[in-house]
């Protein structure tokens, strides 16, 4: 019975693992899958990531740019997997995935994010 | 030390009510906090100076909230029997001697508070048995099978100081610890003590009643929030009351030099709390039958060969 | 192997006492004009592997196994709920989907879902 | 009389959503009838509508727990069909992965197994910390703390990173000690031992009939491992050896995990030695599915909760049916031979050391 008890007097003396989320971060490595952001000018309008997506996500959609009216990627955030399959079959690497994780809204329609703010 | 005037009762009364309050809260912080770092978390940490406020907020939402009495419950019973536990805890802390003649210190204390002791599983029987849940109702049970395991034990670990001290005066078993503690003449008695009071106060191994991965919450399933806040309030008056005896009874109580007795009695109090609250951390729970096994062949011929060995080397 | 419906129990028990004992999974595949059933069993000494496999017309149910094999219990529950299967010598409770009764077995093609979802 | 209670589907010990009507004689189990099906969400169906490598993501939710594991197993069945085999070194690298994957898994079984036995969560924290490194290293490896999807066909998604082998030799130390101590810490105490120790025994003979599989299989005494008896990757060239105890009791499953772990650590030991140069990467993802060449696919792998098996029925872009063996699921159905006639505190012995993932039961 004692040598448990010498163990959780020595974890008093050990560093904490948790972290006080909104101060401190988690480390993320560079090819961290978060939220997604979309080059406007390098996209071709494919649909690559429309059609490879396994949950829906993304639709595309009619989107004024500065070379004229056409299609772009719209994300449903709430459905996302984060599986990363539309980063990888992107063929301009236009749609990527950010290090930014942080997603609340107090409204769910706000999940649906326009091309324009893919950022 | 008797009472001679009213002032005095109501000086008395409030004292030792915040002592209690004292107590309840800074024991409530301290095991959040103890037990996260021994588990590498941060506990508590917003509200106040290392998140000293937080149990305070958190009665006060508890306090708020509407209390809920469930329909199959026995609503008198369910409803007044925990007031009862509380105010049984609170009684029994005001039947100890404080230092500087607090406390009503009566000649048969001692007898006193073990009998009202063993009312509480009782009470908690009732109120689970009342609240018609069915893991209330066995932890109803439990509650008072396991009185049958540890009672026993407990007070015949008391009888060995009761023997040696010739009193059941509290006061006078704390001076007659003077030079030795009786954790160093009798330590077979004061693990029996130890033992069996960390049943009495539902604390790790032996939290069957309450039990939560088992039990949920064991007899406090079905309480409502204010009853809830009440039931910690009951928790950590009993843990006051029982590291008050175990000091009093076997660490020498207030003696000690140069400190005043009060922050000496307050030190000791804390130390066992904090053992206490180690233990928590590091067991898992036992099992109703190993206890009842536990209890009978081992803390209870522990606790007659304690007699016996007082009886021999001290009384004679 | 291929076998009739009427030669499983025979066979089962036949494997059973020759050393294999252990029932791996039993699954069924729908190929719409027919169902295949296939019992994956193993021999837990040598760890060889045998299917014994049975076709089954729709609507055709299908012999219990389980006093040759306990582990049977689960599959076959998941079997009749998930392709409507219905199992002889032994009551089905419900096991997965609870509530799904008077909706057609969910993994049968002819399940109707609510979107009309193609990928590639 | 006989009490009927019903434990879950919320109750702090079913880990999910398992709600299980126990009958009691007094304190003693009578009989224990689970209902599952809470977290059903048809991945069988949901595989059939989707080509073959969009589907991984999906088999990763099977099993929240052991994510890469079964992405692993069903990436390996879509392999056996498409011909496309992964290399030396990427055999390599997925084993380290999985390895690792395996170690993570059982350490947070064995924070919440002494959840179960009345722990007030001190074990839960140390593991979870220890996994949280696991995951921190998978996460420079993969991109991703849960949920991985790098493995693709003949390979992984990204290699391993260059500085990986010195961090994982750093982890496996740090890992060794700690397994010590917990070891101190819960075998050095009487309570544990007598609430595992002689509980929910499962007789060989009745775990084989019962089908129960992984660590549960092996602490009944049957010597069963699919990294041995049906081995892939290079695990026949590590030396690797299965864990059994004989006892099959609550504590010789734990004991059956405790020693996986430090084998795992053995495995990943040797495999960094042996690890040869080169390219790991696999196919990239691709709108049109590689060709298949088998009609029918059998694949098994050994899981951290016991034997997985894919049969797959292919057609031309996606699968025409997937069955999967989940481990979670037989597991469970031996439950209420288990803990028929223990009592009721130990049923949550019995419960947590099955070591369930409701997601892996339900599919």
């Amino acid at each position: 019975m004692l040598k448990p008890i010498i163990e959780t007097i020595k974890a008093l003396g050990k560093e904490r693992f948790t972290t006080t989320f909104p101060e401190e971060k988690e480390r993320q490595p560079d090819n961290y899958r978060g939220l997604h952001r979309l080059d406007v000018e390098t996209c071709i309008s494919c649909g690559a990531c429309e059609r490879i997506c396994p949950n829906r996500t993304i639709t595309m959609v009619d989107a004024n740019t500065s070379k004229g009216r056409r299609k772009l990627p719209q994300i449903d955030i709430e459905r996302c997997l984060f599986c990363g399959l539309c980063e990888e079959v992107c063929p301009t690497r236009a749609l990527t995935l950010t290090k930014n994780y942080e997603y609340t809204e107090f409204d769910r329609r706000h999940f649906i994010r326009r091309p324009e703010e893919l950022r | 030390m008797l009472i001679s005037s009213v002032e005095e009762l109501i000086f008395e009364v409030i004292a030792i009510f915040i002592l209690i309050v004292f107590f309840d809260y800074t024991f409530g912080w301290l095991e959040r906090k103890a037990i996260a770092k021994a588990q590498l978390r941060h506990g508590p940490t917003y509200l106040g100076k290392f998140g000293v406020l937080q149990n305070l907020a958190d009665i006060l939402k508890l306090l708020t909230k509407e209390n809920v009495i469930p329909k199959n419950a026995d609503k008198l019973v369910f409803s007044t029997v925990p007031l009862l536990l509380l105010a049984l805890f609170i009684f029994l802390v005001y039947l100890l001697p404080f230092p500087n003649s607090l406390g009503i210190d009566i000649s048969i204390g001692l007898l006193a508070i073990f009998v009202l002791l063993s009312f509480s599983p009782l009470l908690i029987f009732l109120t689970g048995a009342a609240s018609g849940n069915k893991f209330s109702l066995i932890s109803a049970q439990r509650s008072v099978i396991m009185s049958l395991a540890y009672e026993v034990p407990l007070i015949l670990s008391v009888a060995a100081v009761a023997l040696y001290t010739g009193s059941f005066n509290i006061a006078n078993i704390v001076y007659s610890q003077a030079r030795i503690p009786f954790i160093v003449l009798m330590p077979i008695g004061f693990f029996v003590f130890f033992i069996a009071m960390l049943a009495e106060l539902e604390r790790p191994p032996f939290d069957l009643r309450e039990a939560d991965s088992e039990l949920i919450a064991g007899w406090l399933v079905d309480v409502g929030a204010p009853y809830y806040a009440m039931a910690l309030f009951v928790d950590y008056t009993r843990m006051f009351l029982g590291s008050l005896l175990i000091s009093l009874l076997f660490l020498g109580g207030w003696l000690g030099p140069y400190l005043p007795g009060l922050i000496w009695l307050l030190i000791k109090v804390f130390v066992v709390a904090f053992v206490i609250v180690i233990i928590r951390a590091t067991t898992v729970r036992m099992r109703l039958d190993r206890l009842m096994r536990f209890g009978w062949f081992w803390l209870l011929p522990l606790a007659v060969l304690n007699i016996i060995f007082t009886f021999i080397l001290f009384v004679k | 192997m291929k076998i009739n419906k009427e030669e499983l129990i025979k066979k089962l028990k036949e494997l059973s006492s020759s050393g294999y004992n252990y029932l791996v999974k039993i699954t069924a595949v729908d190929y719409i004009d027919h169902l295949e059933v296939i019992y994956f069993i193993r021999n837990m000494q040598n760890k060889k592997e045998e299917n014994v496999r049975l076709d089954l017309k729709n609507g055709e149910s299908l012999p219990t196994v389980i006093e040759i094999y306990k582990a049977a219990d689960y599959y076959e529950r998941e079997l009749s709920e998930m392709f409507g299967i219905a199992i002889e010598g032994r009551e089905v409770k419900r096991l997965l989907l609870e509530k799904w009764d008077g909706l057609e077995a969910p993994l049968r093609k002819s399940f109707q879902w609510g979107s009309d979802y193609k990928s590639g | 009389m006989l009490t009927k209670i019903n434990v879950g589907p919320i109750h702090p010990s079913t880990h999910g959503v398992l709600r299980l009507v126990v009958t009691l004689d007094g304190d003693t189990i009578v009989d224990v009838e689970p209902h599952i099906g809470f977290l059903h969400r048809g991945v069988e169906k949901l595989a059939e509508n989707r080509m073959y490598m969009q589907s991984e993501s999906y088999m990763e939710k099977i099993d929240y727990v052991a994510p890469m594991a079964y992405s692993d197993l069903y990436v390996a069945a879509v392999e056996e069909a498409t011909g496309i085999h992964p290399n030396e070194r990427a055999k390599y690298v997925r084993l380290i992965l999985l390895e690792f994957q395996r170690i993570a898994s059982h350490l947070l079984w064995l924070g919440t197994f002494c959840n179960d036995l009345g722990l007030m969560f001190t074990m839960f924290t140390w593991t979870l910390k220890d996994r949280d490194l696991i995951l921190n290293l998978l996460q420079d490896v993969t991109g991703s703390r849960m949920f991985y999807v790098n493995m693709r066909l003949g390979g992984v998604s990204i290699d391993l990173p260059p500085n990986f082998e010195e961090h994982a030799n750093k982890l496996l130390d740090y890992l060794e000690k700690r397994f010590k101590e917990y070891e101190a810490f819960l075998e050095k105490n009487p309570v544990f031992i007598e609430r595992t120790k002689g509980v929910g025994v499962l007789k060989r003979e009745d775990a084989i009939a019962l089908g129960v599989t992984g660590p549960v299989l092996r602490a009944s005494g049957v010597n069963f491992d699919v990294r041995r008896d049906y081995t892939y990757y290079a695990y026949e060239k590590l030396h690797f050896i299965p864990q059994i105890q004989t006892k099959g009791d609550s504590f010789a499953r734990y004991k059956v995990r405790m020693q996986e772990m430090k084998e795992s650590i053995k495995l990943i030991r040797s495999a960094l030695k042996l690890i040869p140069e080169g390219d790991a990467l696999g196919m990239p993802i691709k709108l049109i599915s590689p060709p298949v060449k088998e009609k029918e696919v059998i694949v098994r792998r050994e899981l951290p909760r016991g034997e997985g098996m894919i049969f797959m029925v292919t057609d031309k872009q996606r699968p025409y049916r997937l069955s999967l063996r989940t481990p979670a699921f037989i597991n469970l159905s031996a439950l209420k031979q288990i803990a028929k006639g223990a009592s009721y505190a130990d049923l949550f012995s019995i419960l947590g050391s099955l070591d369930l993932v409701m997601a892996d039961v339900d599919k």
